[in-house]
């Protein structure tokens, strides 16, 4: 149990946490079950990571394994490479998902082709958390989306957490994956609460997306905080729409048959991420369901994100190209 | 041509003022930040002025810098106009930026100033680049890049100085080492005593001078700059100094503890310059008190007009993507221009 | 003219050339034409790039103006950034598009946000040139096609011509663009000839699809090589199935009203592109014509592309992962 | 333990007999790759055989190395097999990496060799990863990089040693200055005299070798490997030295002439030793003779493993992309499987 354990709402074997303290449990059970793993990252021991992440950890596992590094993305994800080569299993911070350009080199063609290049005769278990997302003010160079690339990408898997549990039990995954994973944090929701699972060997698969709330009439596939955005939206066009939401979890591999058959049933289709729309992450679901579902759509597919800006600055500005709960009610409402 | 020479009355009280509108600036932007004024990550330059002063002091107008992401003391130390700036911290329309920038996005390209920037190390290579438009079009100006202790493990720091040292470019490294990156102090990021030493890497000249003296950061900066302009190539400065405040405000600063802070405000940037000048009999107390006065004005100056000037309109979020109009963007400014915006 | 000329297979006013000579006239004209132009990059001046692509032009420009880099990809691409920021023009080589991931950071951070983040007081006008894609036994590190990940970061543009007229007439365009746009060269195709303007003042516009070759039944869009393999599938089904082929040319902006225009004819649509399929330029293609052409569809779209591999080393391995015209025949085969 | 000890005569032999290995590989390989035997680039290693010979010798056998794209030198100064090596020039289902990396990618993870690059300054920060396992796990291993003096340009090869000495990583880089990138000389891409003194940066030992001399690159590293394992942190050791060939096969050379390679012919590594050997009375003209015939013998059956080797069959593209297995992947593997490949 975590330090900050509050007993679960109702549901026995859980207890209620934060999605910043669900994190934070999976790194602790994760380094207690297996002692090759280790957290390396700018400012994650004393500081604790500047989200708080971390926070404690250096106490518990001392610094070797809770390890500040030089500002040298590339540096020491290569390093995390290297070492994942040789038997560790290292799990990096990135502070911010857009310093992900600084390690790309180490990242696209050591990382991600290790294995394959090798003929397989190397494993890669190398998790790298990270930061995205827009709405607090951090203006462009701290607040982007950018995990469609990673989840294209070959030789790379890629989960984007929207609520507590997944968020546990998706990084536990990563951290026991032999394949490197990317794990995305949308900063807006480290306060966010659920109820977790306390059982220590409670996992979750990567490749598995989850139905949040049943529904009839539109599928809503969403994506971290747009997972909470979209259940809001359903809430309020209960008793008008039917809404079915669904976190997809994992970007790739990507859960097709849990989307195909939520749009069998449903017939239309709203994909809300906070990429930005050209290229992202709604175009891949949408090809899916075109792929394996075409005969059971019955009006075109929406895509709810970002329109292809970066984030601005100012609040006033952050807010138009933010997506929230009423562009998804927006999209619903315009298939329905 | 110094923009302010510090062997004059006027250059001095002018390097005084500089100083002092900074240290203003950023003590008022701190506030504003505690009162939920300012949105985002402010970074402060308190304890650090006389590296920005000394540096653009000793720089012709027409010269480049590139900053960082505390870069309120680069730009004010540049010339730009503290209401605009502030006006940028709150997100308004009149702002550097028109409020898409914020603090850590500053820039007056025209003023020669590149930008803060909010990607620690990441100026060095701009900066290679704008003294390779001087080199190119063979003017005599300079391009000087500020960064910090912790961005010369970065990658394109090295990747800039070598290739600034291998072509001549006519630049400055100015590595500010306040001793931190974040909450990791400078020997936990690199093996060196004085990061000047990083210059024998590329043969080219290093020195560490005192950053809390602006005179001598100032001397430092204007032997690199001459030989930048007669085609020698880059010089490595590296300025001592410390940051008074946390890393960005709100840091509870787990790292250090008061009586570290302690012993360098007693170096104190403004007060030894000041001191010297009295000193010197240069500048008298009443002097001193009325030149503050007057920044203080300007810096409520400031703030009234970043209170009162407007926020941008919702649609402007699709302006200044593109040069060019792109499909792509244009339908959503038009539906934002129509229905006022926010929800799409 | 360039050099190179040979009188244009019955078109007037054009020359025959490859792909490789159409690059290297579009650069020569545009640095006549215009002396803030500049090209740097690795070994492109005595060696004449690593394609040959820009030999001859130290001489004729010197060496000021066509530089050798050091092998410090974000350096020198941060040295451009800064150089456009001030008043130059520069055309950045980077090698392979693998080593893309080394400027990363500053493209992303950088080329692709300043003009954004400093509320449109500076232009951006710089090129970058690279090379893509599979065939030449090159491997994993020297064969990836990513022009996907350009194609979705905001702030940049992309094009990938897929023949010696779109090829000068684009890469013209993107120099004279006071926006930073993204060049990917198909390291197939430089001996491809075809017809190409010699009027100096010709461009292609960027974000202009072309048809390449009119038919009925299906629509394939195709990029790059797959333009030649497209071609090659619609004259073997010629007779059987009368195939549309489209030269997509630029990725972003996307020029949906052409595609859509064909598939309200056709009716189907087949993507075309060497990326790896997951998440890759075909999504959004197919999203595209989702958005605005769902209900003049006939069958589901179909895709050709890498299937979410790397590009292997061995002959016998590359080929099956490679697209080529069987695939585009076997997919168009499927719809119709 | 040294894989090979220069003091011994067993020592001397062995490694008298990989710098031959080496060159008959790459004289070997640059043949076939004439007659269009071996698809894709071939870097070959010629002339610079004692550099990767001198500093393997002086490692343990557990220790790791990273290589480059020129890596057949360090796989055969690793122990690698020169049959499984050439299978994968030939793309074959028995080379190191089942045909799916060819000369730039062999790899032997277990023998400690982590993968010939074809991303240059990719090795150090993988070197400096393998070091911290061997840090964290408190064993004597040390982990080698090898890169070139073009590399050295490379942020992340600053990043990598950067943080081994910070962190007193059990590493070594070895730089390999053969004179030129590609096609650009050393002065070109660096404005130092001598690229060792980059250590200067790190605070870490620095030493210019003579890379034609396979007795003072193992001498180097030998030092260096015991301060390594003293848990003394990283040295770098640049070794001057020449590529005979091109800088791959093809290369038609416009950025040097025969003349300037002769100059360096003079100082054939291996000519250099045996004249060594032989003035000491190790070793005689016939022995040579005998070393090489043997040497040859193994580089012709060789060839003859690579050539009767089976091509990996279309399906196999699809296996290795990841441990777990993943629907995208497997579909097209199934068909594959089903189909016999290459059309989808
Ligand atoms: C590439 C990158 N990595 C990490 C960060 C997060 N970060 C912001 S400031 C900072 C510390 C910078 O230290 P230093 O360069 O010494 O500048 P200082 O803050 O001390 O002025 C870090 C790690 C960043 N902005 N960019
Ligand atoms: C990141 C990256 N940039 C460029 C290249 C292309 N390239 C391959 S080898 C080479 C020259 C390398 O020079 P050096 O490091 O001295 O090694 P050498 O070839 O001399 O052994 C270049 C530029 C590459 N493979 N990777
Ligand atoms: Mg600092
Ligand atoms: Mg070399």
């Amino acid at each position: 149990m975590s330090t900050e354990a509050r007993p679960g709402a109702g549901t026995p074997g859980t207890e209620t946490m934060t999605v910043r303290e669900a994190i934070r449990a999976a790194l602790r059970e994760e380094m207690e079950r297996d002692d090759r793993v280790f957290l390396m990252g700018e400012d994650v021991a004393t500081f604790g990571g500047v989200f708080d992440v971390s926070d404690g950890l250096l106490d518990e596992f001392g610094d070797e394994r809770i390890r500040d590094t030089p500002i040298s993305e590339a540096g020491f994800t290569g390093a995390g490479v290297g070492a994942a080569a040789t038997g560790s299993r290292p799990v990096i911070e990135i502070m911010f998902s857009d310093f992900l350009g600084v390690p790309m080199e180490q990242i696209m063609n050591q990382m991600a082709k290790m294995r394959y290049m090798f003929g397989g005769k190397t494993d890669m278990p190398v998790t790298v958390r990270t930061t995205e997302g827009g709405g607090m003010g951090a203006a462009s160079q701290h607040s982007g989306t950018v995990h469609t690339w990673f989840a294209h990408f070959p030789g790379l898997l890629a989960v984007t957490p929207g609520t507590p549990a997944a968020a546990k039990g998706l990084l536990k995954s990563a951290i026991r994956s032999d394949d490197p994973v990317f794990f995305f944090e949308n900063k807006m929701i480290y306060e966010q609460e659920g109820d977790v699972p306390t059982d220590p060997d409670f996992t979750i698969p990567l490749g598995e997306a989850h139905v949040e709330r049943e529904g009839d009439d539109v599928t809503v596939v969403a994506t971290q905080r747009l997972v909470g955005e979209s259940l809001s939206a359903a809430d309020e066009l209960d008793g008008e729409v039917s809404v079915e939401v669904i976190d997809l979890r994992s970007l790739y591999p990507l859960d097709t048959d849990t989307l195909v058959e939520s749009v069998e049933k449903t017939g239309r289709l709203v994909v809300a991420d906070e990429s930005p729309l050209s290229y992202g992450v709604h175009a891949e679901v949408m090809a899916r369901i075109n792929d394996r579902a075409f005969f059971s759509l019955d009006a075109p597919m929406q895509r709810v994100g970002v329109p292809d800006t970066h984030i601005p600055f100012s609040p006033a500005l952050e807010a138009e190209v933010l997506p929230d709960a009423d562009d998804v009610r927006a999209a619903v409402e315009n298939v329905t | 041509m110094v923009t302010a020479d510090v062997e004059t009355a006027d250059g001095q009280t002018e390097i005084l003022r500089r100083m002092l509108t900074i240290r203003e600036f950023d003590s008022t932007a701190g506030q504003l930040f505690a009162d939920g004024e300012i949105p985002g990550f402010v970074h402060l330059y308190i304890g650090e002025e006389a590296v920005a002063v000394g540096a653009c002091a000793a720089l012709d107008e027409d010269d480049y810098i590139t900053s960082t992401h505390r870069g309120h003391g680069h730009c004010i130390a540049k010339g730009l106009d503290p209401a605009r700036m502030m006006a940028e911290l709150y997100g308004k329309r009149d702002g550097y930026c028109n409020g898409k920038g914020g603090s850590m996005h500053i820039a007056d390209v025209d003023a020669g100033m590149l930008g803060a920037n909010g990607i620690v190390g990441a100026g060095p290579p701009l900066a290679a680049g704008a003294a390779l438009t001087a080199q190119l079009q063979g003017d005599e100006r300079v391009a000087l890049s500020f960064c910090g202790d912790g961005a010369v493990a970065q990658g394109q720091v090295h990747e800039a100085i070598n290739l600034a040292a291998t072509w001549d470019l006519p630049s400055i490294f100015l590595v500010e080492n306040n001793q931190f990156g974040e909450g990791t102090p400078v020997e936990k990021q690199h093996n060196v005593e004085n990061l000047s030493e990083t210059a024998e890497a590329y043969d080219i000249p290093g020195f560490t001078v005192d950053g809390m003296d602006v005179v001598a950061v100032y001397e430092a900066v204007a032997e690199a700059r001459k030989r930048a302009v007669a085609g020698d190539g880059p010089t490595l400065v590296e300025a001592d100094t410390y940051r008074f405040r946390g890393h960005f405000e709100g840091d509870h600063q787990p790292y250090r503890d008061e009586d570290d802070i302690e012993v360098w405000r007693e170096r104190d940037p403004i007060e030894a310059f000041k001191r010297r000048l009295i000193d010197a009999g240069t500048l008298t107390e009443d002097g001193y008190e009325e030149l503050k006065s007057e920044v203080e004005a300007t810096i409520r100056e400031a703030v009234s007009f970043a209170e009162s000037a407007d926020d941008p309109a919702p649609y402007e979020a699709y302006d200044d993507m593109f040069a060019a109009s792109i499909p792509e963007i244009e339908q959503f400014a038009r539906k934002a221009r129509t229905d006022g915006g926010e929800s799409r």
